[in-house]
């Protein structure tokens, strides 16, 4: 019996672990990747001040510090039932039942499919199963690539991709379907791409950034979007070319490819044959809750955050009784972000524990602080209106304790 | 088997003094690092396809590589539905790609007598595999 | 047309979401259990915001916060022997 | 015309007994509608199996009543359009042990001598039926005639069928009140409709319909669960249940753990045609909550074990659980209430629903165009409980 159990080891789960072992909890963490570290293992880019921020020596770092603490982290344990009972929880998994009083899950998120013909073929990934690959098992992902899909994630791990030394042909949109509503309509996808602008050494996105406010605007900008792509970083980003078809018989052994007008649609004559050998996925992120759901937590729907979130407060607590929740399963938000919420929702967890203590107090405030800070200094910003997604979550979790 | 493997990088540095492993992939013997998943030895070999899916025979490979999608399940020794993108190798490891099943109760065009037992089944999929 | 395949695991595509949708403006759920997508090995974590979106391009109706296609334990694949114990 | 918002009968839910009869009534030309509080299916008919079974009937009555349903759904595979699974394979019954073999002797030659189509299986016959069998297993038995279908696939195939006999469908209605003055008006969250006749058809939830006209119906949840399993090769052919299931539903003396007992868990494995195995079951009162209850799940595993060992591997992706709608005699109601003329109950078929629908369908077709029954239905009657009053 636990005070507290932790699902997953990423950013959140084990800043969370940190600060319940300072305040000396009994903790285990599970996660079932084979190494913790969560999707920090993989992240790697340039901070506007030039600096790298390389996930692999962030997770290091927390995982120095949990060690020092004596925590006790378990991987390759994959949680597949939780049940709630008059004292805690208790946690299925495939090595055995764990028990424990309180519950973080922190297993951020899952990736948002593009689907596409073709999209089952091997060699043809989601996004983050390249960077995966390139940055933790440093396995070339394959010799030539294409990247469908234009946004925050996609354009940062093609960035690793290239540091890599693999080659990438370019970034195009998916064709439009249901599904695809969003990524293949050029319009939207700007105003993404606009979000990192300060990241590009572009100096057509940079340009652009900079009076692109209005929607007029913005559909101007795609109209006259070159032709041949904006190049970041020497590979060209298409706004008006969209992959309608990735080809193969066993594997991956082309794309077709077609000039779309500004709305998305496909212009009839323009499709070309692309080699390539590996096609990256970029749908985009949504908080994988399910071990909430199971557990009977209620959920709002935020666009804002990324799609059906647990209902939670501000300290990371939901409504079931011991059950805390931090990490992108709270909002798509970056690596930053999760870690200062896991501190948040660890001293949460410890104040459960512990009762009022006037120190504890002190580094909730601070921890709660924290969140907000890093969040307004956030150099990416996965969906806009973040804050106005927060806001309603606090209401939804007011509004349920109180009726 | 270093072909795929990224062995320099500018930020993350030199890939070096890796242990080497040897597995068996549907019977032939491949070298992985030690601390690779069953995926990354695989496709660090030039090996894309995992398994084919049950009913239609359709290839597949890694879609996630985190565990979520289940599309890389092999057979790790004897043992069906283990994720490739999890699973670290092991020294003398015997991993079997996915297969296709035979779907008895399918509706088929030609109207047969669906089997009963299992002895019945097997003899009329014999005769489908020789025939 | 090529086939999109919307449902990896059980190999369900676009048109025939879309052409149940139509025929029978049904739900989520309904689409799943007339069509088997969402119903496959991976529990829907793969085709689940994919078959949201379609169903919410189809009939206009917005997300609701109830999670539309309900979650089942055991979320991840777990062998008999081992729920057995 | 017709209006939309009335019929001559109204039929409320839309599980597998409402949507047979539903099929009924529209095909016998009677101006009819469903009226369903939720999706069509979306109750016990889609977290069931879908055995069509004899093989765990008394012979007598019950077994009429099976066989009765069996022969309308072999019609049904050919007249309906969409199709829903169906397979003509028999099913079979395992024994555990020496002392469920002598009663599975006994109950092959009751059913033999009913005219029913029994066969006791030997330890060679069980190896034939499936390799994956456990090699103690004694025998068991089996019956020629039990079919199997998809639950939900056979509902939408009804009412598809149903809709070209003029049926109104209005789903996502949940009924609110229901009051007579002459006609019957209900009223739903999707507005009001008005009827000649209604027919309770909504399982589990019947006594909440039946309290809105002042009548209690005997009947309570019982829960169930069921795992399914990812797709895998075939391992077996048709429908497996265990002896002491049977034992258990006659309260005749089972030997098993004290969990199999406590939790009612026997086991059942369906083949479906995905290739996918669903793997059950268990019987427990605990109301309507619907939650999983991992301690059952956990049995249900072991029992499955005990049967079929070298399944140890195979890897179940979901579970599920539904109300089977009890009654004290393990007969459902289907009957038209005194009390209240024109007010039909066809509902309390708790494990036997997916057995029994099609005929309960025909049943109160008939009772309704007041044709001589296919089979007798004073067993089935609703004033049969006043004699001997249940406690709720």
């Amino acid at each position: 019996m636990y005070d507290v159990l932790i699902i997953g080891a990423g950013p959140a789960g084990l800043s969370a672990a940190i600060a319940c072992r300072e305040w000396n909890l009994s903790v285990l963490v599970i996660d079932e990747f084979p190494k913790p570290g969560g999707r920090l293992l993989g992240q790697l880019h340039e901070e506007p001040d030039g600096k790298w921020w390389n996930g692999i020596e962030e997770a290091k770092i927390l995982l120095e510090k949990a060690k020092q603490l004596n925590t006790e982290i378990r991987c390759s344990i994959s949680a597949h039932h939780i049940e709630k009972n008059d004292h805690g929880f208790n946690v299925y998994t495939n090595e055995g039942v764990f028990e424990a009083d309180n519950l973080l899950i922190a297993t951020g998120a899952a990736e948002t499919p593009a689907p596409l013909p073709g999209w089952t073929l091997p060699g043809v990934m989601s996004i983050g199963a390249a960077q995966v690959m390139t940055n933790v098992h440093r396995v070339r992902v394959g010799n030539k690539g294409i990247v469908v899909g234009v946004n925050v994630l996609s354009v940062a791990i093609a960035r690793e991709m290239q540091l890599a030394g693999i080659d990438l042909q370019c970034m195009a949109l998916p064709a439009l379907n249901p599904v695809t509503a969003d990524y293949g309509n050029p319009v939207k996808v700007m105003e993404g791409l606009l979000r990192i602008a300060h990241l590009a050494p572009s100096a057509a996105i940079r340009f652009g950034s900079s009076f692109l406010k209005g929607d007029g605007a913005k559909d101007l900008a795609v109209k006259f979007f070159p032709k041949s792509g904006v190049k970041m970083w020497g590979m060209p980003i298409h706004l008006r070319k969209a992959v309608t078809r990735i080809n193969g018989k066993n594997q991956v052994e082309s794309v077709t490819i077609c000039d779309i007008s500004a709305k998305g649609e496909i212009i009839p004559g323009s499709e070309k044959t692309v080699e390539v050998d590996f096609v990256c996925i970029a749908g985009g992120l949504y908080p994988l809750a399910e071990l909430a759901a199971v557990i009977g937590c209620p959920f709002q729907y935020i666009e804002e955050l990324g799609g059906h979130i647990p209902v939670h407060n501000e300290q990371m607590e939901t409504p079931v009784e011991g059950l805390f929740v931090a990490g992108n399963i709270t909002g798509i938000e970056s690596g930053k972000v999760a870690r200062a919420q896991g501190t948040l929702a660890g001293l949460s967890i410890a104040n459960r524990v512990i009762g009022t203590d006037g120190q504890l107090e002190n580094q909730i405030q601070q921890a709660k602080m924290n969140v907000k800070t890093i969040r307004e200094n956030a150099t990416i910003q996965f969906h806009p209106g973040i804050e106005k997604g927060r806001n309603q979550m606090e209401e939804t979790f007011y509004n349920i304790l109180h009726g | 088997m270093n072909k795929h493997r990224i062995l320099e990088h500018p930020v993350l540095g030199k890939l070096a003094n890796q242990k080497e492993m040897t597995f068996t992939f549907d019977g032939k013997k491949y070298i992985g690092y030690e601390g690779d998943t069953i995926a990354s030895a695989l496709l660090a070999n030039g090996i894309r396809k995992l398994r084919v899916h049950e009913e239609t025979g359709t290839p597949r490979g890694i879609y996630c590589n985190i565990g979520h999608c289940f599309e890389c399940r092999v057979t790790v020794d004897g043992k069906p539905g283990v994720r490739a993108c999890l699973t670290e190798i092991n020294r003398n490891m015997v991993i079997e790609s996915g297969k296709q099943h035979s779907t008895p109760f399918k509706p088929t065009d030609n109207e047969v007598d669906l089997p009963r037992t299992y002895s019945e089944f097997e003899n009329i999929y014999k005769e489908e595999k020789e025939g | 047309m090529d086939k999109v395949i919307i449902c990896r695991c059980e190999e369900v595509d676009l048109e025939e979401i879309k052409e149940t949708i139509s025929k029978y403006q049904c739900s989520a759920r309904e689409i799943k259990l007339r069509t088997r997508a969402g119903m496959g090995y991976c529990g829907g974590r793969t085709c689940r915001p994919a078959l949201n979106a379609i169903v919410a391009e189809i009939s206009g109706e917005k997300l609701r916060h109830e999670i539309p296609l309900k979650i089942q334990p055991p979320i991840r694949p777990v062998s008999l022997g081992k729920i057995g114990g | 015309m017709t209006n939309k918002n009335h019929a001559e009968v109204a039929i409320i839910g839309g599980g597998i007994v409402g949507c047979a009869i539903a099929y009924y009534v529209s095909k016998a030309g009677i101006d009819c509608m469903l009226i369903e509080k939720g999706d069509l299916a979306s109750g016990t008919s889609s977290r069931c199996d879908g055995n069509i079974s004899i093989v765990d009937k008394d012979p007598g009555f019950d077994s009429l009543m099976s066989l009765a349903s069996q022969e309308l759904t072999a019609e049904l595979e050919k007249d309906l359009n969409l199709p829903f699974e169906y397979r003509s394979l028999g099913s079979i019954l395992v024994c555990d042990n020496d002392a469920e073999m002598e009663v599975a002797k006994q109950w092959v030659n009751i059913q033999n001598q009913a005219g029913l189509k029994f066969k006791l299986l030997d330890r060679t016959d069980i190896r034939q039926e499936s390799p994956y069998f456990a090699d103690d297993i004694p025998g068991g038995l089996e019956c020629e005639t039990d079919s199997l279908i998809n639950p939900y696939l056979f509902c939408y195939s009804l009412i598809d069928k149903a809709k070209q006999y003029g049926l109104k469908l209005h789903t996502r209605a949940e009924v609110k009140l229901v009051s007579k003055k002459g006609d019957f008006l209900i009223e739903t969250t999707k507005g009001n409709f008005t009827a000649k006749k209604i027919v309770n058809a909504a399982g589990v939830w019947s006594p909440f319909i039946g309290k809105m006209l002042d009548i209690e119906i005997p009947i309570k949840p019982r829960k169930g669960h069921i795992m399914v399993g990812g797709r895998q090769k075939p391992i077996i052919m048709r429908n497996v249940m265990e002896f002491g299931y049977l034992m258990n539903k006659f309260q005749r003396e089972r030997i098993a753990d004290s969990k199999t007992l406590k939790h009612g868990v026997a086991l059942v494995l369906e083949p479906t045609e995905s290739q996918n195995f669903l793997i059950g079951s268990s019987r427990q009162f605990v109301g309507f909550d619907a939650r999983i209850d991992y301690d059952v799940v956990q049995t249900m595993a072991r029992r499955a074990l005990r049967f079929f060992p070298k399944l140890d591997d195979f890897n179940m992706i979901r579970t599920y659980t539904g109300f089977r709608p009890w009654t004290e005699d393990h007969l459902p109601i289907i009957s038209e209430v005194e009390e209240v003329p024109g007010f039909y109950i066809a509902a309390g078929h708790e494990g036997d629903g997916i057995s029994l629908a099609t005929i309960t369908g025909k049943l109160i077709e008939e009772m309704i165009t007041e044709k001589e029954t296919t089979i007798s239905i004073e067993p089935l009657r609703y004033d049969r409980f006043n004699k001997n009053a249940v406690t709720m």
